[in-house]
């Protein structure tokens, strides 16, 4: 037994620590468990799921890049109805918090995928993913405008049957702190930064983009300076007073990169693209974390949230 | 497919000898010791493992079209088919044929023996036996040729009366990620000795007939008085291949397994990356995994007929 | 002598080759005198120049990432008299073009750096700093708002005496199309991006900043496809129609990356970050360019500028 | 200092050998030949040359506290002081001693011989040499202990008669880059034998005395009986040590050079990140260059009096 205490208050839930894995590259969790017990984090969120099945983008769906990688998945998923059937029974035999991840079109699909969603036993709270830069029409148009963001975060709100609901904001604005203080007004219990970085990589020789979406989301190692800005920013403009907690990713790879977020104002840690490379990241990311916290004599894991000098 | 075994994890092998053959192939052997070789005891060709590259050091002396190419920091694993799978006392080789394209295969390219390397697998689901009697006829293209190949060593280990042919096909002799091709010996009196019949071609002559392995697979078939119902195909190359291999396949009623190569992050089933798009029973479109789902497919799942 | 035809016409400048080195990258080029002829590049870009002399940040100034680096240098430079007094003598004997980055906290500044230069010989254009994000007035906050840049643009650009003026846009913004058109309609004669993404690193251990400056711009490989996205973004919706060149940077540091610029819109490229690793990085870019050329067969470079397809 | 010479330039050097005392510290051989080797002829102690590192493989077996630290994907070069240079042929041999801090450093550490590794050099001002006839006591802790040695070593070398003293400080024995240290043997005797006195300190006592290497070396100085004007100092190790030596000449009216580390991206003075705060003569708040200007300044000018 560590002697560090690492439980983390969250949005209302309590996590035995404030390890979770991203939205979008953790699947279902199933498909993680022959590598990783999803028990031993403080949680994990689905996929993206939309009203209907999506089959997302075609491929190539994913190009690597200088420390990092794009993606242009297209928030390919079961859909509510089969996620609903499928996988929550097996979701449900997990002992530990997931987040379900909103997406859709329009602001009544979120709506209703959250209210559907929001009576089912073994859900411990939301995401709304309004950052996502692969979906043409919605996705990202709302989460670059305070006022859209203030408006389907209320809207979804009170579909989420009491159940947190955490907005996801993407970093690809001017000024993040204006989307942040958009959600919070809007009723967001926390908010989850960052989403990917909008790019593209052409292929030379045949002077196309790679992917076929063209343009896709870098994620990975190369964003986490940029993501640790962007949380610090937030929870020093908006989150640390407004007492909203902050889910901080981008990059994480290890302890240390998850202390960094923290120390920036994030209360938990999400895990993405380091899972590709290596299945049991998270919690490899949780043990480094705690053996940290360990060897600076921090006796709390939450102390560190905020704790910038 | 072989079901998915699942004792797939991520294990560290060790280097224990390289070959280079010219400046485009290699073969590396890799040995796996504890969970490590257990795991890999279940594996079956068609499957792969997912190689780390990030960490490897990047060689020096890259040929010239090569240096741009390959002097970028990788994140993500490399997916790898095996060229052999083999015990050696209580641990495992795995032999891998490796192409060198790009800054993975570059640095793999550049490990020595003693060198560590995570290995994550064995992952996928790989060639399907053969039904009792039939004959298997494998087909290849440039990178495909290694699973294939070992494919049918396998099958004449286990079997040695399984009757199997061989077809390979590259752009060149140097692309032909053969040893004995490299090494100027004849393959069939080498790797392929277990095959009653080995043929080869190339884009450019350089070795075996000029010209597609397809075609020369299919005049061999009209000429050799095998009865389709008898045999099987085994493929993998390039996906115009595979496309062709599985339209004559079709048309003769052979039973066709083709093996795919799509780009992976993953190649577990958790980023979809990797999508094969099918036609459901129904007709309904549908996306397959080539990670989980494959990359050995039914040819007439994955190529319409 | 190869057969690749590398001259590129650029805001009516004639250029050997597309490739440059970057702002705050090359000094003013007499540092790198050793190890690189800058004759042998299309141009290269000052520092930027402030009216007064600038000691710019305290120490530590940059700090390395994954594929990239954050500086926060703070515009460090000898200011006006003294750029006029012992760097423009040298800087004339060069054969090339040059480019002087304009950088001030007021636009009287910038006009009155612009006007003192505009009367020398051997400058043959402007790049209008807009878009620093490591200087607390001005800098960025010029560089988001289009209504300023469109200003800044407009008064600066009468006091460049006829020269090119190009103005540097800051990728930190929600549509960087309208940064873009902004300086456009405010007469820029090129367009160059992209400035450092603003980013931060924390040490775990002592839970401070690691730059004195708290925040950086990051830079590097790290951030080459989002440069590659906003260059292709810019052509598309801007550049192209206007008629309005752009030079391309973010991350270059081969042939290959160069070319990728090019694809996407660029006519020429400029080299940061890559000329730490390795002071003759540019001539090697150029290098690499002509060897791609060459293998595939173009004849005339500036053909690859917008061929995306 | 010493004339920044102008032949520096990016070098290929070979990896001639590395000895590892323990998990923190290694000594690194390289060997450079042609261009490289001219130019490392012209080059003095107190300089520097920046390492490549990306590209380099990350050792798989690095210690536990050190893993986390070094998974990181570096583009720059590090910047090393020398320990040694000397002909070898008509080769030169760069050795270097390496504290193994972070990534670049563990991927130093990796090194093999006959890898190749890009080094950018000779660079920056080195040591100036004392004036005729005056004892240099040399003073360094930690890391800044190779080219304070390098420089005692080069003057006896080029001057059998100099008289040189030395004192190196680090925190514990583990620490001291001090080859004979690390092999339990005793530096008088061995690298530091060409030295007049050599004595060392170790916050721990676990080698020399304990306690900080800059009271060691004043009560050794204030026994010793030499003059203040017949001495100079030349000192490298952390800043508080240096200000604390600085100090300390300035009181007993010594001479003193004093080599100082900063983060640098280029080495080569056009990234202004390596800024060292002085007052110019007129009081002018002003900032050198670590890399252009430096390591080595005079006491008197970055360290008020
Ligand atoms: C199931 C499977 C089995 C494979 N078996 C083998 C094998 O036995 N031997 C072998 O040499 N190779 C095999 N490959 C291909 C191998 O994985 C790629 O060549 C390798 O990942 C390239 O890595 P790189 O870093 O060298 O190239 P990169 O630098 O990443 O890329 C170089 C170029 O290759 C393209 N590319 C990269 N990855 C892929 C990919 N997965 N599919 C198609 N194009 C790609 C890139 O777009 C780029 O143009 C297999 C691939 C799969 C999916
Ligand atoms: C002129 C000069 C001479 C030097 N000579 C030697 C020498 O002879 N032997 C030796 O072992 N080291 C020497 N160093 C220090 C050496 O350059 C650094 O230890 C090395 O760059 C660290 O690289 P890394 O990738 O291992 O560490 P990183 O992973 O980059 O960093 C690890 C930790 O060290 C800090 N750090 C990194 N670089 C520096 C730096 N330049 N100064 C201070 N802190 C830093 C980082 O902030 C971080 O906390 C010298 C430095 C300079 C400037
Ligand atoms: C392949 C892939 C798929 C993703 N899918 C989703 C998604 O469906 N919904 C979502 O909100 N974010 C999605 N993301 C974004 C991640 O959740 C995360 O915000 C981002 O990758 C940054 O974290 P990282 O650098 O740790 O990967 C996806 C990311 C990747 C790489
Ligand atoms: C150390 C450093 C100093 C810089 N100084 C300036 C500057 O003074 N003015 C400016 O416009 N851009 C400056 N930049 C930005 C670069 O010109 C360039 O836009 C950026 O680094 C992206 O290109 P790169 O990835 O090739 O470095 C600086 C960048 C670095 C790394
Ligand atoms: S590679 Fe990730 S799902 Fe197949
Ligand atoms: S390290 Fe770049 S100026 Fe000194």
């Amino acid at each position: 037994m560590s002697i560090v205490n690492e439980k983390i208050e969250f949005a209302g839930l309590n996590l035995k620590n404030p390890v979770f894995t991203a939205s979008g590259t953790c699947g279902y969790i199933d498909e993680l468990d022959d590598y990783l017990d999803v028990n031993q984090l403080g949680g994990w969120i689905t996929k993206s799921i939309t009203l209907k099945p999506r089959l997302g983008n075609p491929a190539p769906r994913v190009v690597e890049t200088n420390g990092g990688m794009l993606n242009a998945i297209g928030l390919a998923n079961i859909g509510l109805e089969e996620f609903i059937a499928e996988k929550l029974p097996i979701i449900r035999q997990k002992n530990t918090a997931v987040f379900v991840n909103l997406a859709g079109q329009k602001i009544d699909e979120y709506v209703e995928v959250a209210s559907r969603l929001s009576g089912q036993d073994g859900i411990s709270g939301f995401e709304l993913n309004i950052s996502c830069p692969n979906v043409k029409q919605g996705g990202i148009s709302f989460g670059t405008d305070p006022a859209q963001i203030k408006k389907i975060t209320s809207e979804v709100k009170p579909a989420c049957g009491g159940k947190p609901l955490m907005v996801k904001l993407t970093p690809s604005v001017t000024d993040i702190s204006k989307t942040a203080e958009a959600a919070v007004l809007g009723g967001a219990d926390a908010l989850s930064l960052v989403n990917t970085f909008t790019a593209m990589v052409i292929d030379v020789h045949t002077r196309t983009p790679v992917l076929a979406n063209r343009t896709g989301g870098l994620s990975g190692p190369a964003i986490k300076p940029m993501a640790v800005y962007l949380v610090s920013r937030v929870y020093q403009d908006v989150a640390k007073d407004a007492g909203i907690p902050i889910m901080g990713l981008g990059g994480i790879r290890n302890g240390l990169d998850a202390a960094e977020f923290m120390i920036a104002g994030a209360s938990t840690v999400c895990i993405g693209t380091a899972t590709f490379a290596r299945p049991d990241a998270a919690v490899k990311v949780s043990d480094g974390l705690r053996r940290f916290c360990e060897s600076e004599g921090i006796k709390k894991i939450s102390e560190l949230t905020g704790s910038l000098n | 497919m072989t079901n998915k075994n699942n004792r797939s994890g991520v294990f560290e092998a060790s280097v224990a000898g390289s070959e280079h053959f010219g400046e485009k192939i290699c073969r590396l052997k890799f040995v796996l010791s504890g969970e490590g070789a257990d795991a890999f005891k279940l594996a079956s060709p068609g499957e792969f493992a997912q190689f780390q590259v990030e960490g490897l050091a990047l060689p020096s002396n890259l040929p010239e079209g090569l240096e741009d190419r390959a002097f970028r920091q990788p994140i993500l694993r490399r997916p790898f088919s095996f060229l052999d799978i083999y015990p050696y006392g209580e641990d495992m080789i795995v032999e891998i044929m490796c192409d060198i394209i790009g800054t993975g295969t570059a640095r793999l390219s550049g490990l020595r023996a003693g060198d560590k390397v995570s290995i994550l697998g064995p992952l996928g689901r790989g060639f399907a036996k053969p039904e009792k009697g039939k004959k298997v006829i494998g087909i290849a293209g440039g990178i495909g040729i290694p699973p294939v190949e070992h494919f049918l060593r396998q099958l004449c280990r286990d079997n040695p009366k399984q009757e199997c042919f061989a077809f390979a096909g590259a752009r060149s002799r140097a692309d032909m990620p053969i040893a004995s091709v490299q090494q100027g010996k004849n393959p069939e009196n080498q790797e392929y000795s277990f095959c009653k019949h080995f043929a080869a071609a190339t884009d450019d002559g350089s070795f075996g007939d000029k010209g597609l392995v397809t075609e020369v697979f299919e005049s061999w078939f009209a000429g050799a008085g095998l009865s389709p119902a008898d045999c099987e195909i085994a493929a993998c190359g390039p996906e115009p291949m595979l496309r062709a291999i599985a339209q004559t396949a079709h048309k003769l009623g052979i039973r066709a397994q083709v093996s795919l190569e799509k780009m992976m992050a993953c190649g577990i089933g958790v980023c979809q990356s990797c999508i094969v798009p099918v036609k459901s029973q129904l007709g309904r479109e549908q996306n397959k995994l080539c990670c989980k789902d494959g990359p050995v497919f039914d040819s007439r799942e994955v190529f319409a007929e």
